[in-house]
């Protein structure tokens, strides 16, 4: 594969509303950088993610999706990233199946307190993503930007 | 064992006890064969069969049927008492509204596997000792019965009828079975090679919908592909849909409910062999989260409606993924 | 046709340093049914309101997007001013501009560029928003705090003096924590126990709470306004309703030799005891670890000298169970274990003693009467060295990477109360820095170094050696004259860290609040919501949310009672109207969003349909209680048929958004 | 200040020195506390401050028994033993500033000296 040195990846987070999205203001309050190649989806908890909505977005051109959530154990409505977690195992193990780079997908517990962790992780990610260069195993041609 | 079964079914239908018969009728040809509900002795007698080629699994047609007054008397082989038993735990069957009588499963014939040998004229098969004879418009032929089996009966998972009202011939065991294998074997390819044979199988779909309409685990009121309101509703091919979006999200709606019967693939006009798809979420589930089989039990917790505590993190795709 | 007005704050230059604000209003003009798109120095000041609720009215807009901070910060804001300019509050949608953007990129060009992408994000979700109403949900009009500190004591009190119900679960046999084992107090020197006793005293009495002493917390259900909690009593082998607190049976128990915790284990009590003469409830309690009876069968005489029989060996732990409206925590702190500083030979020598340990010591109930002693020989020690900030302020991990605030106070006090008691005495205090911000607490540690002639030293003790003469060699630097001491010293006093609780870890879960690393709660908001949890209707008192000392920890305890009674004050509270919902069309009734609902919302009924053929169908179909439900989406996934869907986060909503994001 | 030789000196500790916070205990544990002109407190403060040179001209540099108990007490990780260390490997890596040649090794020796010292003080001692 060709390695575009001005590939600028396209990288949907979706971030629970009471640790992650708080995680990632807080990257915010501190001034820690992240690049700019992520945006940040609100949900309010992790176990909203429907693997629909990873799908779409590879589909429609994204070229990495993260999942972020409470910590295993301090989910906001007890139990709900417990749900995640298996959901989103068993999503990646078959898109792995299907020969997906596994490096495009990525689910982290970023807690609210854990600003350094959100902008250590999405500076991580995207260098990963990059990498990986273009989706092309799973967007849908229409959708292709020019 | 055809004998026994309409003799049973036309009691059950005169003493009250029933007031229909879920089993199978011949079509044009003798191979040609589809399920269908029968309601008089006459009926029975004229066109009710089993045969080496009902492979068709009843289960799902009983969620129409129980929805209806009065009584369904279902035959249901093996396989099929895991489909019938997940959907009653599901709520979609009425457990009250069917009596189940077990009978013995396969393994079933696979109709493409003998045309593939170049026989053609088909009029009617026999197995004769494991060896089928076969009646064409040419003569007479023969090829072995293990080489004309359904892939799914091939990897059949279990002989046990784990729900019955009451059994015709043997209840078996659980196997011992090799149905991982490909899976496996897919595994262990590069992420390239599976999206290579991914991609070659999964572009031979043409969206006609039987692996869905035959699915012991897709009853939805209105499937999601059909609903507007869903946003990945999407009714013809078109584009990478199929290969990106249908069969990936179809079969994660049946992961932990599917019972592997194997319809799907058997349906599939394309010889996609989705099951494989399927048997990967099992297979994971059972590595995971222990081993759990759908439609074994009507009151266990589903895998994706559980959890663990401990359970594993999605980084375990990488730690022991092949490449 | 939709009428969306798009509005982008400067956040004076927060947003506008860094985002070219004026090109994103006019790139977010031309998304479709955008009819107004404008920029403002402040949005959420009162002009800044006004533009949008103006705009509003004059535009008669179907949907509002505001550029600007976190949702977090003033979500709430935009939507009230909706709603006074006559909108549907949940048609207003925030694309967070500054934390997510202008505050972590540098480039104007690509953080533009971003803010538009967010903006047009938003603007695609908003095109899907519905109108939403909130419903009202009742309130319990009872409070439970949990932990009977100071600080659970103190906002008992506060909540059962607005009129409101209030039981503490302490997990101790007595309420009291810490400060029942404190001698004095600083900046006043006041007797600790002269002023708690009569506090918990009057907690006793109150009527409208109720102390259970010697429980837990096993269980926590529900939501704001109405939790329940299932509260685990432990046993005590003791009928708390019949015993009157006598004494005698501690005093008859053969079993003498158990260390006393609330000596911190300096003497030691009977198998059945009362934990101190203050004790509230001043019931007895056995410790099944050391009673003759609960062990070997062969004892028995506590019950031969009780004479109201309220000796039960067969005792078992009872749960009850209660309603709830609000639950503060107030589950506190302990100093740490200092197992992993060899260097300071706490474990090697009965002489280094822990601050808490010093202060049972100089305590007039403590092990010695009163007269400090030292615990080797009960000697009088003549050189006594306090050691600051042990395990607090380390980044490594045998300490805490915080400070623990109440140990310079402390410390000055210990000094002073040694040198005022025991002139020939010599105190040293190793300090790092002396921190003492509060009312009167430098002139405090002044008079300690002034009058008291403390020698405070600034450096740190490298290590502290037993000698085989019973002294102890302390080995520390002197930083400002530049040399290494030797000091001779009697005694070795340590300024432990303090951590919270470790109670308070499997408590957060439970109550599905937040904490930080080092397992402190966390506020809602750091600065504006400090008694809060993010929770509702959870609140934070004392010390379980950060180090504080007296005075602060009671001042928290006060600030969440009326927090708390804020609640309970309301007859109901209204709902999150972003709930789940389902299409009773479309459901199977398979029960799999039943099964992951953590909160019980969903139930299941028998409906009927009316067919296209005119015939009727009757199907299970799901229910969502929205009163119960509070809206996470774990049933949206499970759901097969997609047709349970989380109102203001629906399917297509997410949908829209993610296609915004990658378009 | 010598922005290089702090830079130098940085990068081979791999300390980080901002992490300081002065509480001394690496001076008050240190064995070598009176034969050292600059202690250890003093090396994390002044390689801070990039005044390194003076530390490479001082006798200190030799003192350190690199018994890293600093390294172990301190409560915020610094390891000042490291400092020390980097700071005498740039010394002894200047031209002719070598602490020991091999030829002064047979004046050193005596019956109880383990080889292993030897070699160990060849290894700190010279480059």
């Amino acid at each position: 594969m060709q390695v575009n040195e001005n590939f600028e990846p396209v990288i949907v987070a979706f971030c629970c509303n009471w640790c992650s999205y708080a995680g990632a203001d807080l990257s915010g309050t501190n001034r820690l950088n992240y690049p700019t190649n992520v945006k940040i989806i609100r949900v309010p908890c992790s176990c909203r993610v429907n693997p629909m909505f990873i799908l779409r977005a590879f589909q429609k051109g994204a070229d990495g999706v993260i999942i972020c959530g409470c910590h295993p154990g301090d989910c906001h409505y007890t139990s709900g990233n417990y749900f995640t977690r298996r959901r989103i195992t068993l999503l990646y193990s078959m898109l792995d199946f299907l020969g997906i780079e596994r490096d495009r997908t990525r689910l982290e517990w970023v807690s609210a307190a854990e600003g350094a962790k959100f902008a250590a992780t999405m500076q991580q990610f995207t260098e990963d993503v990059k990498a990986l260069g273009p989706n092309r195993r799973l967007e849908d041609l229409r959708c292709r930007k020019q | 064992m055809q004998e026994a079964m309409i003799k049973r079914a036309k009691e059950l239908l005169a003493d009250g006890s029933v007031d229909r018969v879920i089993g199978w009728k011949r079509g044009e040809f003798a191979y040609d064969i589809t399920p269908a509900v029968f309601t008089s002795a006459e009926e029975l007698d004229r066109d009710f069969v089993c045969d080496d080629f009902t492979a068709a699994n009843v289960s799902k047609y009983l969620v129409k049927e129980t929805q209806k007054e009065g009584k369904v008397l279902a035959f249901l082989k093996p396989c099929d008492t895991y489909s019938f038993n997940q959907l009653v735990k599901e709520h979609r069957i009425d457990r009250e509204k069917v009596y189940v009588i077990g009978i013995e499963g396969g393994p079933k014939l696979d109709i493409e596997k003998i045309r593939a040998k170049g026989i053609t004229g088909i009029l009617g098969v026999r197995n004769e000792d494991y060896t089928l004879k076969i009646e064409t418009i040419y003569g007479t032929q023969t090829m072995p019965f293990y080489e004309a089996v359904l892939g799914k009966c091939a990897s059949c998972k279990s002989k046990k009828h784990v729900v019955f009202d009451e059994l015709i011939g043997e209840d078996g065991d659980v196997l011992d079975s090799n149905r991982f294998e490909m899976v496996e074997k897919l595994e262990n390819m590069t992420a390239q090679e599976r999206f290579d044979f991914w991609r070659d199988q999964l572009s031979k779909c043409i969206r006609c919908n039987a692996c869905r309409n035959v699915c012991p685990a897709c009853t939805c009121e209105n499937c999601v592909f059909d609903n507007p309101k869903s946003g990945i509703d999407n009714k013809a091919p078109a584009d990478s849909f199929e290969e990106n979006m249908f069969h990936i999200i179809r079969a994660f709606h049946v992961a932990g409910r599917c019972t592997d019967c194997g319809e799907c693939s058997r349906v599939c006009p394309q010889h996609i062999p989705l099951h494989l798809l399927n048997r990967k979420f099992i297979k994971d589930i059972n590595e995971l989260y222990g081993e759990y089989q759908a439609g074994a039990d009507t009151t266990s917790r589903a895998p994706l409606t559980d959890y663990n505590k401990d359970d594993c993190e999605p980084s375990i795709v990488h730690e022991r993924g092949v490449e | 046709m939709q009428r969306i007005g798009v509005f982008v704050c400067h956040c004076g230059t927060n947003i506008a340093a860094t985002v070219d604000v004026k090109a994103v209003a006019e790139a977010l003009g031309h998304e479709p049914g955008v009819v107004i798109s404008q920029e403002y120095q402040y949005m959420c000041s009162e002009s800044g309101q006004e533009l949008v609720k103006n705009a509003i009215k004059e535009q008669k807009l179907t949907g509002v997007v505001i550029c600007s901070c976190s949702p977090r910060m003033h979500e709430n804001t935009f939507r009230k001013a909706a709603a006074s300019a006559g909108l549907n509050p949940y048609l207003v949608e925030i694309a967070n501009i500054r934390e997510q953007c202008s505050w972590i990129h540098k480039d104007i060009a690509t953080a533009t560029e971003k803010a538009i992408i967010l903006g047009r994000t938003a603007v695609a979700k908003v095109h899907l928003n519905t109108p939403l109403t909130s419903m009202e949900s009742p309130v319990v009009k009872r409070a439970l705090v949990i932990g009977g500190g100071i600080a659970g004591i103190q906002t008992a009190l506060d909540i059962a003096e607005a009129g409101f119900d209030v039981d503490i679960v302490e997990k101790n046999p007595t309420i009291g924590g810490k400060m029942a084992q404190i001698d004095k107090t600083f900046p006043t020197l006041d007797c600790a126990a002269c002023i708690l006793t009569p506090k918990m005293v009057e907690a006793s009495q109150n009527e409208r709470i109720t102390i259970h002493s010697f429980s837990e917390v096993a269980d926590v259900k529900g939501f704001v306004g109405n939790f329940t909690v299932k509260i685990k009593k432990k046993a005590r082998f003791v009928d708390e309703t019949k015993c009157t607190g006598c004494g005698l049976c501690t005093e008859k128990c053969p079993m003498k030799k158990v260390p006393n915790e609330f000596n911190m284990g300096l003497d030691n009590r009977s198998a059945i005891y009362i934990p101190f003469a203050q004790a509230v409830p001043k019931v007895a309690t056995i410790d099944p670890n050391y009673c003759m009876m609960m062990k070997s069968g062969k004892c028995g005489v506590c019950s031969k000298v009780c004479s109201a029989g309220a000796i039960d060996y067969k005792q078992q732990d009872t749960f009850i169970e209660q309603q709830y409206g609000a639950i503060v925590v107030a589950t506190g702190f302990n100093p740490i274990k200092l197992d992993k500083y060899d260097e300071f030979a706490y474990n090697q020598c009965p002489d280094v003693v822990t601050s808490l340990e010093l202060e049972r010591l100089m305590n007039a109930a403590g092990p010695n009467g009163g007269t400090l002693l030292r615990p080797s020989d009960k000697s009088h020690p003549h050189t006594i060295v306090f050691v600051q900030c042990v395990g607090s302020r380390c980044d490594d991990e045998k300490g805490k990477p915080y400070c623990s605030k109440i140990c310079c106070m402390y410390t000055a006090k210990h000094a002073m109360l040694i040198r005022e008691k025991y002139p020939d005495t010599e105190v040293y205090v190793f300090y790092i820095d002396v921190r003492t911000p509060g009312k009167n607490f430098d002139e405090f540690y002044r008079r300690a170094v002034e009058q008291y002639n403390v020698h405070y030293i600034k450096g740190m003790v490298g290590k502290v050696t037993p000698k085989s003469d019973g002294k102890i060699d302390v080995q520390a630097s002197d930083l400002l004259a530049g040399e290494q001491l030797h000091i001779n010293a009697d005694m070795v006093v340590l300024a432990a860290a303090i951590e919270p609780d470790k109670t308070a870890r499997p408590l957060a879960t439970m109550l599905t609040t937040q904490m930080d690393t080092n397992d402190f709660f966390t506020e809602a908001h750091p600065k504006l919501r400090p008694v809060e949890s993010a929770t509702a209707g959870i609140f934070l008192s004392g010390a379980c949310q950060g180090p504080k000392d007296i005075p602060e920890t009671v001042a928290q305890a006060s600030a969440a009672a009326a927090k708390a009674i804020g609640l309970l004050c309301k007859n109901s509270i209204t709902c999150n109207p972003c709930v789940a919902h389902s299409d009773e069309l479309m459901c199977n009734g398979c029960s799999s969003c039943e099964k992951v609902c953590p909160y019980g919302a969903i139930t299941y009924v028998d409906k009927e349909f009316r067919m296209p053929d005119r015939s009727t169908k009757v199907r299970r179909v799901a229910s969502v209680n929205p009163a119960v439900c509070q809206g996470c989406g774990a049933c949206t996934v499970a759901c097969p048929s997609g047709a349970m869907d989380l109102s203001g986060f629906s399917n297509s909503q997410i949908m829209a958004e993610v296609d915004a994001i990658c378009k | 200040m010598n922005k290089n030789l702090k830079e130098q000196v940085l990068r081979s500790s791999g300390v980080n020195v901002l992490k300081c916070m002065r509480c001394g205990k690496c001076s008050a544990t240190c064995p070598s506390y009176d034969e050292m002109e600059y202690h250890p407190h003093q090396f994390v403060y002044m390689v801070e401050k990039g005044d390194i040179e003076t530390l490479m001209k001082s006798e200190s540099i030799y003192k350190c028994l690199t018994c890293f108990a600093c390294v172990d007490r301190c409560p915020r990780g610094v390891e000042p033993a490291r400092v020390v260390e980097a700071v005498r490997l740039a010394a002894v890596r200047q031209q002719g500033g070598n602490r020991l040649e091999p030829s002064d090794i047979p004046a050193l020796l005596d019956e109880d000296l383990p080889q292993q010292a030897i070699v160990t003080a060849m290894r700190k001692y010279a480059k």
